[in-house]
């Protein structure tokens, strides 16, 4: 028994993380050949989809509901890595790498980091008032009802059939050197200031 | 149901994005805020890229965009971890209510 | 209990309750069927594991081949769709008849489910979970006999007979049959995911990792920086061990992690630069293939720089999947284990997976990228035409095989293990002003100068006399390596001293 | 990409490698070592400088040499059109010699360096400088390489630029002496401003050639030219001043022309480089003499294609009047660096000049020489300077020939090229013997052998292009008779059209209507060059017979004198470097790389029996046969070594007695004195131009104080007084009291509610942000689907 509680967990988070796996045919031998590469829309997707949609928004609600920063901090990372996962159904291959690359392995790390410089002690706590909570709630709740209103209920202007042959990758490069090369090169420049002032700021005196 | 499109994504994201707002309204902790602000961030980038790949994907415009978005939020946080250092430093905490020297 | 056909004296056997006894009944009749065979044959046992996978490559090639034929034949993507068969066994058999394929009469009753995709990748998934348990298994072992002959002694040479060959397969039991601890003032969720955060990670790393041209579970156009994007996750199960312990040295371990990682992360991807811009691609089979050329096509020769950045990768790795001299977040001697300090049993047990596989995983992109993958030294235009069995069997041996990427990739892993059990821990902020102020000026450097060298002299006779004249260095270099090592192999004894070590059994 | 281009590019890539090693690693790679890692940078240069000379002077199809790809950096987009700012390597004979002599030059003058520098790196905050040093001068051999190559305007100027920063680096190299880094200021202001011209012409290239690429803007100027459209047609109001056409066209040539200005130091702008003199030796050798100096006739060089005739006359009257006062003023120097310095300012003025007057091979011909020589000159000082510890004052030097023989010789030799020695008639002489009478001899053509062979068009105006259609043939009969003109591409030559260098043909009207405004120089223009070459050898002679030759005037100074091998065998080089550039391949590739390079509006070239083909013309110096300009010039300025040279050995053969004697004398005071205050640039420039902008500037803040803020405060003060009379006598009593007891409390009142919100919780305002984007969302939705 306790062989299984143990390795229950590997098997769900395996089955959940290579989903996409199973729902989009991201295999380029195929698409090498001038196959289409697209999300079959069958019923795995449309799993997967709501599989990753409750992960999403369960660890979102969790670190709505969480106290404890560092458990926080966690749930986020079950939040980007599923966001990840909506890219790869998405087909955007790219952008999802670069997701958990950046945000799980860099960005989340960093805001650990500085939980464990700023904490005081191991379970530091700071609690709101319930006005706040509840007005909060009540303004958010509204919120989302008037947003889900309007996504629900637009017109947007679809082109379903996604037609991607081969990889998205070359558009990518040609991309960020010809129409992007500007907005490229402020964010390197922007990386840079942002180094500066980064190691400025948090320098010892 | 079965048939995932456009709005199914829209909707995950708006929830996202709420929830957010929401961890930025009632979290006291300046690294907390900092966390509901990644999670608006990622709320809009899948609006991005669900509308890039529901429009035919002739082009890649919302990936490149949602890529950039990703790369400003990395900086966006490494400066923002800076000044909770710098806040920790100066006020011994990082609870931004006591940040509130100026209130009138 | 019946006494083992072993030649020393055992002690009465413990009893075990509960589940953990089934598991060691089954542990024992593995063991009591399989020692005597491997202490007899252990030669033979390897050669069959060649012979095997050079099949598995033959028949790999056959069968998905085909089916990408059927694929390709019909592009409403009946073969692609997951419940779609297309084809009966008959169709099949006549299929195999026209090409004359081996064994056709009983290999169509195992084609007919794989043109299943969805079979397919069940298929997939169990040989990956299978590499997985069984790379970090070996490693392990091997880590054991390398750290003996390094001190001069032999390592574990009980369990199994011929050098204690099924060592981990007992700690493997050993470990799921401890007592899962919690300690009290821990944080008990994150205490208990951190693991799994570890764990899967550096699995899900193997998911689009080519072991041969077909040997790849999703081919996909960014399995390179995926790859690296898992071994740059895992870290954050780390922390979290090492935060959720609530202990002083394991939080000392987890923060060193983290800075570790975030830092190596950039010459490496840096380096990583290197062959992408060689290959212009990030799929890693393409690039793979690129290399088949010979051993002086491989990118590693390239020009100096593509060498530069291949040793500085190397080092980079090391500290990526800390590894000594970097393994500062478990330092046994200064923070006790650091980050799994507190952890016991099968959670424990799952760090140290995630830790080889993670070894093989930064070695196995080495090789990829740098060391044309699973191509032999010689070029696979001499490779065989006609696919007769005997000939693709030789093919596999000669030309590209898996068996030879991970050959090349247990080198590699070889080298860490040396490296662990010769050189001295470094400090913390000796490994940081390494990585700052020493491998990422060399790693831009060499990116640059890279460039320069694809503008400026690609395809010239110079980068064809320095591409030769690499390639002939590193042989040597090899070449002197394994000579030692065959010296060292045939003289071991007298260097060790020859008394201590005939006093062991099994030796 | 070609093998040559390919090593080109490697040539320049090497010390640029060296630099990042120098960067990184220089201070751990310690003393010696570090210059002898720049050496092997340059060396790897100078092998490729080699092997591609070598190839080209044995190649027979050079326009396919010269045929390179290039790689398009950036594609603009303007004007409606693209523009690819190419990345291409300028392949002629012009760039394979200066490249070669760039790279032989600095050779030496690294290998040098590392002897003289052992002893001139002293600490700076407890690190030595000796590393940097190197590091300085990898980088400038980097940019100055890449200048050379660059085939665009855009790239040229970035490398421009960047040797620019690297003289700045080595002229205040030892920046903690204050004069280093005031005249490494001086410098580098200075030569902003003439980089402001060089970049307001770059801004009239682009808006009118559109173009950056040389080959292609030379082009479209001719075929602009030719319709009369673009550049000729524009016509330009700057506050009133109205400028169009040929106007245009000069001004945009000028204004390249100025960076020239700039960086070789001509007339008005030529005051930074004597004080450049604060830098170590090696620098002033090799930036200051050789080669970034010269960057400014090589940059006249490239774009002599786009000079308009007006504008070359306004570069022979600036190259002029450089010539003159610099020589003058180097007579009368005392510090031995500085002598050389102005004798500098002095060739480069020749070589503007020549410039000017359309004689480009020989400009560029004395600019090889004289890189050679001068920097061998400079080398001596160095070792003399490095000898005798530092002293560079000449008057405590003398008889030192016995200390330091090679120096001595070595120098000598420079003396006797510089002075033109050589014999007249025979074809035997010795650096600017042959440059500089090449010079003269074509200033001498446009000043009295004009008329009759333009003598018709002189007239000619404005529209020359149909006007000539007609006289274009005559003309170019003229032309080929008297083979002294190479009109166009080498005067059409049937294998300078084989060439087809952006092809040029003698029969073109084009450049036979630009040629005819080519107007004759007045008089004075050849005659103070005329006189100036007496000049140069008197004061070179006087400079060497002081330092080396009479008796010793300082004794400790002259037991300190010594050489060591690893500075004077740089110094043999260049002396055989000397002889070989006066005679052989540069002068036949310069007459080659001008049919190549300059199908300019007119290109004189001296002489040649046959206009067979450019580099025979170049080669038969004939100075025995009766060719009227080297007649005439041997009659003028044959012996002028001999005069000047004899004339410095009578006042210096014994002491400085006599000279001290003659400076007495009355009217001589009075011209020493000026000459010693060189002139009164400086102190003119220090009162005009700083002096004024204090002036301005303190004139204006003492209005601004006087008048605004004054007047201000005293009419407030007034105010005041008058309001609180009116108030304290009115008001108050009248009971406003209450009225602002109400106002302060309402206030209050205001202030207290309004500052409920303001919590400054962050939280909060992100709370009332959201309850914003609600409402509006709200009101949105409501308008919408009503």
């Amino acid at each position: 028994m306790k062989l299984l509680t143990l390795a229950a967990p590997i098997i769900v988070v395996m089955l959940v993380a290579i989903a996409p796996a199973f729902a989009v045919d991201t295999d380029l031998t195929l698409s090498e050949q001038g196959i289409q590469r697209s999300a079959d829309g069958g019923l795995l997707e449309a799993l997967m989809f709501y599989v990753c949609a409750a992960v999403v928004l369960g660890s979102g609600l969790a670190i709505c509901l969480s106290k404890n920063i560092v458990r926080m901090a966690v749930y986020l990372f079950g939040t980007l890595a599923s966001v990840a996962l909506m890219y790869f159904l998405l087909l955007a291959n790219f952008i999802g790498v670069i997701q958990l690359i950046v945000y799980a392995g860099g960005t989340l790390i960093l805001l650990i980091f500085g939980v464990m410089l700023t904490s005081k002690s191991p379970w530091a706590k700071f609690d709101v008032k319930r006005n706040e909570l509840i007005a909060a709630g009540v303004v958010c709740a509204l919120f989302a009802c008037l947003l889900l209103f309007v996504v629900v209920n637009a017109e947007w202007p679809l082109e379903t059939d996604a037609v991607v042959v081969g990889s998205s990758m070359t558009q990518f490069g040609v991309g960020l050197l010809t129409n992007y090369l500007v907005p490229f090169e402020a964010m390197s420049v922007l990386l840079l200031v942002v180094m500066i002032g980064a190691a400025y700021m948090a320098r010892q005196e | 149901m079965f048939e995932i499109g456009l709005t199914h994504y829209l909707v995950v994201a708006t929830l996202l994005f709420v929830m957010g707002i929401f961890v930025m309204i009632t979290k006291r902790n300046a690294i907390g805020i900092l966390i509901g602000v990644e999670m608006v961030l990622n709320g809009a980038n899948i609006n991005l890229v669900a509308f890039n790949r529901y429009n035919g994907m002739s082009n890649i415009d919302g990936q490149i965009t949602s890529l950039f978005v990703i790369v400003l939020a990395a900086a966006e946080a490494a400066l923002a971890v800076a000044i909770c250092m710098n806040f920790y430093k100066n006020l011994n905490t990082v609870d931004v209510d006591h940040g509130d020297t100026l209130a009138g | 209990m019946t006494q083992f056909s072993v030649p020393w004296k055992q002690s009465p056997p413990i009893e075990h309750r509960g589940p953990a006894r089934g598991i060691v009944a089954l542990a024992r009749f593995v063991y009591k069927v399989a020692t005597p065979i491997v202490s007899r044959f252990p030669g033979p046992i390897l050669i069959a594991a060649i012979v095997f996978s050079t099949l598995a490559v033959w028949a790999h090639w056959e069968l998905f081949g085909w089916v990408e034929t059927i694929a390709v034949s019909d592009l409403n993507g009946s073969a692609n769709s997951i419940w779609g068969q297309s084809l009966t066994v008959a169709e099949i058999g006549a299929y195999l008849e026209s090409k004359s394929v081996f064994a056709g009469g009983i290999l169509k009753y195992l084609l007919w489910p794989l043109q299943m995709e969805l079979f397919r990748d069940l298929v997939g998934l169990a040989a990956i979970f299978q590499l997985f348990n069984l790379i970090p298994v070996y490693a392990i072992w091997w880590e054991r006999k390398v750290a003996g002959r390094i001190q001069s002694r032999m390592g574990p040479m009980r369990v199994g007979g011929w050098h204690g060959w099924a060592q981990s397969f007992a700690d493997g039991v050993k470990l799921v049959a401890k007592e899962d601890l919690v300690p009290a003032q821990a944080d008990g969720m994150l205490f208990r995911i951190a693991p799994y955060l570890a764990f899967v990670p550096s699995l899900l790393a193997f998911l689009c990792f080519p072991l041969g041209s077909y040997w790849v579970f999703r081919n996909v156009d960014v399995a390179l920086i995926f790859i690296v994007a898992m071994v740059g996750v895992e870290v954050v199960g780390v922390i979290m061990a090492g935060w959720a312990s609530n202990n002083k040295w394991s939080v000392y371990g987890a923060m060193r992690e983290a800075c570790q990682m975030v830092s190596y992360e950039i010459p490496m991807t840096t380096v990583l630069l290197v062959p992408i811009m060689t290959a212009g691609t990030l799929n890693m089979v393409q690039i793979g293939d690129m290399q088949s050329g010979g051993w002086f096509t491989w990118n590693a020769f390239h020009n100096p720089f593509t060498f530069i950045a291949f040793i500085t990768y190397y080092i980079a790795s090391l500290a990526n999947c800390k590894r000594a001299p970097f393994d500062l977040p478990e330092s046994e001697s200064e923070l006790v284990a650091g980050f799994h300090t507190e952890y016991s049993g099968f959670r424990w047990s799952l760090f140290f997976f995630a830790e080889y596989a993670a070894m093989f995983v930064v070695s196995g992109l080495a090789v990829t990228l740098f060391l044309g993958a699973w191509h032999t030294p010689l070029p696979a235009t001499w490779a065989f035409e006609e696919n007769s069995l005997f000939n693709v069997l030789l093919n596999g041996i000669l030309f590209s095989s898996p068996f030879w990427f991970i050959f090349k990739c247990f080198i590699f892993i070889y080298i860490q293990l040396w490296i662990r059990w010769t050189l001295p821990r470094i400090r913390i902020d000796q490994v940081l002003y390494s990585c700052v102020q020493v491998m990422f000026p060399i790693a831009c450097i060499a990116l640059v100068g890279h460039a320069v060298w694809m503008v400026l002299l690609d395809g010239t006779m110079v980068s064809t006399v320095i591409r030769w004249v690499l390639g002939l260095m590193m042989a040597a270099v090899t070449f002197g390596f394994l000579s030692v090592a065959a010296f060292g192999y045939r003289n071991g004894r007298r260097m060790v001293g020859y008394l201590a070590v005939k006093q062991l059994p099994g030796s | 990409m070609g093998t040559y281009e390919t090593l080109l590019c490697v040539g320049v890539v090497a010390p640029l490698a060296m630099f990042a090693v120098l960067a990184f690693f220089g201070h751990r790679i310690g003393k010696p070592l570090s210059g002898w890692v720049a050496v092997f940078g340059v060396f790897i240069s100078l092998g490729c400088a080699t092997y591609v000379l070598a190839g080209w002077l044995s190649a027979t199809d050079k326009a396919a040499l010269m045929a390179t790809t290039g790689y398009d950096w950036v594609v603009l987009n303007l004007f409606g059109n693209e523009m690819p700012i190419q990345f291409k390597v300028k392949l002629d004979g012009l760039t394979v010699m200066m490249y070669f002599m760039v790279t032989l030059v600095s050779t030496c003058i690294f290998v040098f360096s590392i002897g003289y520098m052992a002893g001139h790196s002293d600490e700076v905050d407890g690190q030595c400088k000796f590393h940097r040093f190197f590091c300085y001068l990898s980088l400038f051999e980097f940019s100055m390489l890449g200048l050379l190559i660059s085939s665009s305007i855009f790239f040229l100027f970035i490398f421009w630029e960047l040797v620019g920063l690297c003289s700045y680096l080595l002229i205040g190299f030892y920046f903690d002496k204050k004069f280093a880094s005031n005249a490494a200021m001086k410098a580098f202001i200075t030569n902003r401003v003439g980089d402001f011209g060089f970049l307001l012409g770059l801004m009239l290239v682009f808006v009118f050639l559109q173009t950056f690429d040389l080959d292609q803007a030379a082009t479209n100027f001719r075929q602009q030219y030719a319709t009369q459209s673009g550049i000729f047609a524009a016509d330009i109001d700057i506050l009133g001043w109205h400028i169009s056409g040929m106007g245009l066209a000069t001004l945009m040539g000028i204004g390249l022309f100025c960076g020239a200005m700039g960086k070789s130091a001509q007339f008005p702008l030529h005051v930074w480089l004597p004080d450049a003199m604060a830098g170590p030796t090696p620098v002033s050798a090799l930036i200051h003499a050789a080669t970034m100096v010269a960057a400014g006739v090589y940059l006249v060089a490239r774009v002599f294609r786009l000079l308009t005739p007006d504008a070359q006359f306004f570069i022979a009257v600036i190259g002029c009047i450089t010539l003159t006062i610099t020589a003058l003023i180097a007579i009368v120097q005392i510090d031995i660096k500085k002598v050389l310095a102005y004798s500098t300012l002095s060739q480069l003025g020749y070589m503007i000049f020549g410039m000017g007057v359309g004689a480009w091979p020989a400009a560029l011909f004395h600019l090889i020489t004289h890189a050679f020589f001068k920097a061998m000159m400079f080398l001596g000082s160095g070792q003399v300077i490095e000898g005798c510890h530092h002293v560079q004052d000449m008057r405590r030097m003398g008889g030192l020939r016995k200390r330091m023989p090679v120096t001595c010789w070595t120098f000598f030799i420079g003396v006797l090229a510089i002075a033109g020695v050589g014999i007249p008639g025979a074809h035997i002489g010795l650096g600017g013997y042959f440059s500089k009478d090449e010079v003269l001899a074509v200033a001498y053509e446009r000043t009295y052998n004009w008329e009759d062979r333009f003598g018709g068009h002189e007239k000619d105006d404005g529209h020359g292009a149909e006007a000539l259609h007609s006289a274009a043939p005559a003309n170019d009969d003229n032309v080929l008779r008297s083979g002294k003109v190479i009109l166009a591409s080498g005067g059409g030559h049937d294998e300078a059209a084989a060439h087809g260098a952006s092809g040029g043909h003698h029969d073109d009207p084009v450049l036979a209507g630009i040629a005819a405004k080519q107007h004759k120089i007045p008089k004075w223009m050849f005659w103070l060059p005329i006189i100036i070459a007496y000049v140069t050898p008197f004061y070179m002679m006087r400079c060497w017979w002081m330092t080396f030759m009479g008796k010793p005037r300082d004794e400790e100074v002259y037991h300190h004198a010594h050489e060591s091998p690893l500075m004077w065998a740089p110094l043999i080089v260049l002396a055989a470097g000397t002889f070989l550039s006066s005679y052989m391949m540069f002068r036949p590739q310069l007459g080659e790389a001008a049919v190549h390079a300059t199908p300019a509006p007119l290109v004189v070239s001296v002489d040649g029996e046959v206009p067979g083909s450019a580099q025979e013309e170049l080669l038969g110096l004939s100075h025995d046969k009766a060719k009227d300009p080297h007649a005439a010039l041997i009659g003028i300025v044959g012996f002028a070594w001999l005069a000047g040279m004899g004339l410095a050995w009578l006042i210096y053969r014994n002491g400085l007695e006599l000279a001290e004697r003659i400076r007495r004398l009355p009217f001589i005071r009075f011209i020493h004195w000026c000459l010693m205050e060189k002139l009164f640039f400086d102190h003119i420039y220090d009162t005009v131009l700083v002096g004024g902008t204090k002036w301005v500037l303190a004139q204006v803040s003492r209005a601004v104080d006087t008048y605004i803020i004054d007047g201000i405060a005293n009419l407030l003060g007034r105010g005041t007084v008058r309001i609180a009379e009116f108030s304290g006598n009115i008001m108050d009593t009248g009971g406003v009291d209450g009225l602002v007891d109400a106002i302060a409390e309402s206030t209050q009142g205001v202030g207290e509610m309004v500052r409920q919100p303001q919590t400054g919780k962050i939280r909060n305002y992100v709370l009332f942000g959201t309850t914003g984007a609600v409402l509006v969302l709200a009101a949105i939705i409501a308008v919408v689907m009503s």
